[in-house]
């Protein structure tokens, strides 16, 4: 054990080698990633850096209180979210998850709004885009995708549809790995051969606890075994390798096979959050030697390597991601916060007397401070 | 394999035909004929819990579900009440209504995360787009000389809880009725069912037997009819009386059923409430009641402090103050672990210290 | 590497000679003070919870204290609350004493099964063999805009619970000494930290500092001497008053005396009760406080209904009810999830519906 | 999934040999058993055998309300047991533990009465006895174990002493290892190195559930793998083979290696507890298939067959048992109930004022009744 502000590195220096790496798995095999997927997944890893170190700006001109970036996770939630069809699929995201969200079409502004701390889960409407809401206690989602999956067969009635079933993603950490409704999902998950895939976003660090304090075995994908669940692990900065892993695991889970676990081993470049201070337990040695290649940069490199697109095309998706970033910038400056009477109107379908009553007080006494703050 | 998740049309019809409109049964059979008749109605509504298929529950009140209704509508889970709650809630955002069950009171602790910060929140983090019509049954309270943890009163928990409804029935037409009315809410429900009444048996009017009542409250659940929904949704008299209120739920309105017919022996007329909502509390009710007897006493098993008693009394001095005779007494749990069988007749209120309570009320003298 | 589990004697006394007796210190200094201190005098004493160590806690209330104390005593653990709450037991049971943290208050609820039936039941279970002198922190309470599941009031949960003592410091000095006071006691305490008051400052008579006090309550903290133990049992006056009394804990103390001081404009001698101890209760000092003001207000940030101040009301009604003057108000959050930032000042018990409930309380009229 | 009444079996009819079993373990290996540990074995799966069987007359004479009989897991209670030493090592049982209370010198009218409603946990004296009070959430002191076995190195200053660190093993069935507590139990022992022995008796049913509904991927076992807590499957009916490989998991936490897992396949060949009625779920044909060998009967074949001991020896064991068990009987008829005060007496260490005023009204309310009863 350590002593204190000195820590010893998430994936050692060796890099991603050194992570223990399950037995291989028995995932079905999917299409190559073409020249297109690839063209998509660098327009949107693109949107979403510039959206992400915007957001972080934001935050220090006081436009939004706090954000979590996701900074060097882009190819792991842009490669994971494009696996799915949110038009039938359910995807269930952390707090981390700008990427997700966006690959998956959800609004920006709406997305940010909780991070401007108007509305807890945000503003979209998760029931018609797929994509629930901000999840906020860590690992408290997994089991909902496990029972959402699990609705799937049953509303098949056990026939496998010609189409497959409608598949559940559900995103975790290396900290949230350790919760135990983790373990209860996916012994669900098993048992009932729920469509669910567990992809779990190992960056290193779980606020300021390094994975190898964390995740005991060295590997959450390496759990899968003990369930019978097949499980794979991929190197989380490599967009196109995301999305084939994923891809299998919901080709997998789609064919009736049951869940599946895809860990893509990334980094968090940033702090936690706007509020944390990682030099209290990593030095900036420490990160650059642990990150890796940035995921954007591996990506537009490639494109370059391999002539499928050029410098000018990926110049476009550039300044394509920086005025929709200045866009959302000027949506969330409009975003009006929300009334206080929906504090009481969105508790319930049906709503109580009892809170009606004080939804009147509330609004009594309200209205005699704003009367009397105009007179 | 699957055939039975949505239930033929014709079965209900054929079914309700062949039973009569007034039933005896036990606690536990009128739960488990609510039950049945829910997996008729809804093709959503599911069942799920530890032991509650093969086995239809350790109380047996899903017994036979299973077979008549499918084993994938009915479902034993892994042994993990977290794992049940997160899954209900996981089948609700897919359109079912499920109705799971912990085993005992004293093992929703577990779920609570669950509860309380998705059951809960659900819908209000969504917006209301994904409502969480879950009913959760919840085997309650003591008496029954079981094992550590099967024993728990939950009930100023769960009250507390925002976004949560909360009901305990106190008999059979109450367990029947309440949950078919619970099950068809939008919002989640926790069902406390009082564990030490489910062999105890009464009358129950059915649904659709034709004699459902109209009036609101006891009158209608006395006079024979099948409440109708609107009867369902507060406080009922269990007993009318003019001299004080005994305001009690789940297995302690039984009690003081008892213990105001021993008080009539004396000439004390006793007004049984049974609260039936805990969240939201009823406080009309309350107000009417204690208006009219200006005397309360509020019984129940969990411990003293922090207990739902403090709410109901402080309703109803709220909302009685200028006439109360006396302040509200509480009779309840102690502040202790609910006890082995040897003791849990010295903890849970009895007759004497609920006679004692009604005493402290009546002799109270200001100052 | 070792080396630190046990203390260097020599040590607490040298530092205890480098401070001196009285200190300007913010609430998370004075915690982190206190532990510091804790960690020096008690070698059994071990700090464990998420981000405790090398980062010294979100809200840096542990900073420090693993370069100082090692890394052994104070440690992280994985990410899991039922995890930290359930190896503390164990460490209980191995002899030491146990200081968990969990992060945020609504990080609590995955860890109730084990603080209900084990972290409680514990010295019960095993008659007293097994003591469990575990002392739980809790970051608690909104006000910080803090992202969802952050701005929980768990007391009435809490003090509901057999087996647990709960306390809520509302500044510095308390924090200090109710703090060492907690962890010092052979029984378990949660331990509510107003997270929304951390930074801030106020003077703290340090212990051995040589001028602590010796007179009970407010008196003693005001006066500028260190509580003696007996200070730390009960209530404290924070402001004394004739008129009415509002009763508080946690933040809500600081956002009372500043209502008591707009009050005091208006002529109306507000007296201010920081309860500290939210289980036990100090029902003596709200019968006195009370019994003096015959009327009184509750002021707390969690939803209303089931809310401790039912208990706070009731406890103040069965004492005073012939000389309250009217029912005991209750000023408080909502039945509603706790709202995000934008809208947690319509949430939390604001200066204009405490002034709203006082107004209620000084205007009643019976009948 | 089956529709009702009949179900599959725990183990299938070929019985253990189907069970998966985790890869070979690096657990050390120890000295043999000995004729005297077999003779020892002998002796006190037979006193356990006895005191189960009457404890299950006694609920039907009354004398106890409820027992959760451990009829057919007697090799694998008695066998972990005597490998830890009770003087050092601290043993956490579940509801189901006799055998392994008998074993560690535990008073059986003291355990028993729990059984008879006296008080929850039982009479006896954890902090003396090192074993736990009787633990009726299922899975409820795993975690707890593992405070304790880390307390032991904490003690210990990280120097392992001469004679080892001491040990926690912790019972727990197949039903208990879905909770999400033993899952937070094995990744803290394992990131810890704490000194414990997770001793799974997988008896084949919790309740009504049989394991391949409960188990994923079917061995509990198994699950080591993913934590790098080495695991050890062994013939639970086989009380040498369950002696054995529980010491190589005390040796190997002994040793200051950290955490084992040893799984003991087994049967619970009676009913869950006295009110249950396994006819429900299980044939008395599926029960005859599954159960396997007597573990009692097994050890007293090889008795005979190794020419160990003789049949009068084994006789006298029989003999001896039959009185312990009709001692316990008198002894739990005997006893007394407990003084309501220890329901305030014992809850603090320090009773709170509050406390104490309750103590006097429930006395006060109470003596009036004693006199009015009497009057
Ligand atoms: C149940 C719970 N406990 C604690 C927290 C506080 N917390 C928020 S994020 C975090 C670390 C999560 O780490 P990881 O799962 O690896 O995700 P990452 O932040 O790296 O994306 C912690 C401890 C929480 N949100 N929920
Ligand atoms: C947390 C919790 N949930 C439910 C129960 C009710 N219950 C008691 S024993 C049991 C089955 C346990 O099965 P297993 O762990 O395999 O142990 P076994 O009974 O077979 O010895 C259940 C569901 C409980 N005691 N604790
Ligand atoms: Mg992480
Ligand atoms: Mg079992």
């Amino acid at each position: 054990m350590q002593t204190s502000g000195q820590s010893t590195t998430a994936h050692g220096r060796a890099g991603l080698a050194d992570a223990p790496r399950p037995p291989l798995s028995d995932l079905p095999s999917v299409e190559p990633v073409t020249g297109s997927d690839l063209v998509e997944l660098y327009r949107l890893m693109t949107a979403v850096r510039h959206l992400d170190l915007a957001a972080i700006s934001w935050q220090r001109q006081g436009i939004v209180p706090a954000y979590a970036p996701e900074l060097g996770q882009e190819a792991a939630q842009v490669g994971s979210a494009l696996a799915v069809d949110p038009k039938r699929d359910f995807v269930f995201p952390t707090y981390r998850e700008l990427g997700v969200a966006r690959a998956c079409g959800v609004d920006m502004v709406e997305y940010m709004s909780t991070h401007k701390a108007t509305w807890h889960g945000g503003l979209w409407n998760p029931a018609e885009t797929h994509v629930a809401p901000i999840q906020a206690v860590v690992a408290g989602s997994v089991l909902h995708a496990v029972g959402w999956a699990h609705g799937q067969t049953l509303e098949a009635h056990g026939e496998l549809p010609a189409e497959g079933y409608n598949v559940a993603i559900t995103y975790l950490g290396d900290g949230a790995s350790s919760q135990g409704d983790v373990h209860e999902a996916m012994n669900f998950a098993a048992i009932f051969k729920a469509p669910v895939v567990f992809f779990v976003q190992n960056n290193g660090w779980a606020i300021s606890v390094p994975t190898e304090r964390q995740v005991a075995g060295g590997s959450v994908a390496a759990r899968g075994a003990g369930y019978g669940i097949p499980a794979i692990q991929v190197d989380g900065n490599d967009a196109a390798a995301v999305l084939t892993a994923t891809r299998r695991a919901v080709a997998h889970a789609r064919a009736g096979q049951g869940p599946a676990i895809v860990e893509a081993m990334t980094y968090r470049r940033g702090p936690h959050a706007t509020s944390d201070d990682p030099g209290r337990y990593r030095s900036l040695e420490d990160e650059r030697l642990d990150a890796g290649a940035d995921p954007v940069a591996r990506l537009r490199e490639r494109f370059v390597a391999e002539g499928i697109a050029d410098a000018a095309a990926l110049n476009e998706a550039d300044d394509a991601a920086a005025a929709e970033a200045e866009r959302v910038r000027r949506g969330v400056l409009a975003l009006g916060g929300r009334p206080g009477a929906e504090m009481f109107d969105l508790v319930f379908q049906e709503p109580t007397d009892e809170l009606l009553r004080q939804k009147a007080n509330w609004q009594a006494e309200t209205e005699w401070h704003e009367e009397s703050e105009h007179a | 394999m699957h055939e039975t998740l949505t239930a033929p049309k014709a079965e209900p019809e054929t079914r309700m035909a062949q039973v009569p409109a007034q039933l005896e049964l036990s606690l536990q059979g009128a739960l488990n004929l609510a039950l049945d008749e829910i997996l008729a109605e809804d093709p959503k509504a599911l069942v799920l819990g530890e032991d509650v298929g093969t086995l239809g529950g350790v109380f047996r009140v899903t017994s036979g579900l299973a077979a008549k209704h499918g084993a994938e509508r009915v479902f034993d889970t892994p042994l993990a009440e977290s794992g049940i709650l997160g899954m209900s809630i996981g089948l609700a955002m897919a359109g079912f209504h499920p109705i799971p069950e912990v085993q005992f009171d004293g093992f929703a602790y577990p779920a609570v995360n669950q509860i309380v910060c998705q059951l809960g929140r659900m819908n209000y983090r969504s917006r209301g787009t994904l409502p969480m019509p879950v009913t959760l049954r919840v085997p309650s309270f003591g008496g029954i000389r079981a094992p550590e943890h099967h024993g728990e009163s939950l009930e100023a928990l769960f009250a507390h809880v925002p976004g949560l409804k909360v009901v305990s029935p106190s008999d059979p037409q109450q367990g029947y009725s309440l949950l078919k009315a619970a099950t068809r809410m939008p919002d989640p429900v926790i069902f406390m069912e009082p564990k030490s009444r489910y062999w105890q048996k009464g009358q129950v009017v059915l649904e659709g037997s034709g004699a459902a009542g109209t009036a609101r409250g006891g009158a209608a659940n006395d006079g024979g009819g099948s409440p109708s929904s609107s009867d369902l949704t507060g406080a009922r008299i269990a007993r009318a009386g003019r001299h004080l209120t005994l305001v009690a739920w789940g297995a302690m309105v039984a009690r003081c059923l008892q213990v105001a017919e021993l008080a009539a022996e004396d000439g004390i007329d006793v007004e049984v409430l049974d609260l039936r909502w805990l969240k939201p509390i009823d406080a009309e009710a309350l107000a009417t009641s204690v208006g009219k007897t200006r005397r309360a006493v509020v019984v129940h098993e969990a411990p003293r402090t922090s207990g739902l008693g403090g709410e109901v009394a402080q309703i109803i001095t709220e909302r009685c103050f200028a006439t109360l005779k006396a302040p509200v007494e509480r009779v309840t749990g102690f502040d202790v672990p609910y006890p082995s069988g040897d003791l849990e007749d010295e903890y849970i209120p009895n007759i004497d210290r609920i006679l004692f309570g009604i005493q402290r009320v009546l002799e109270y003298k200001r100052g």
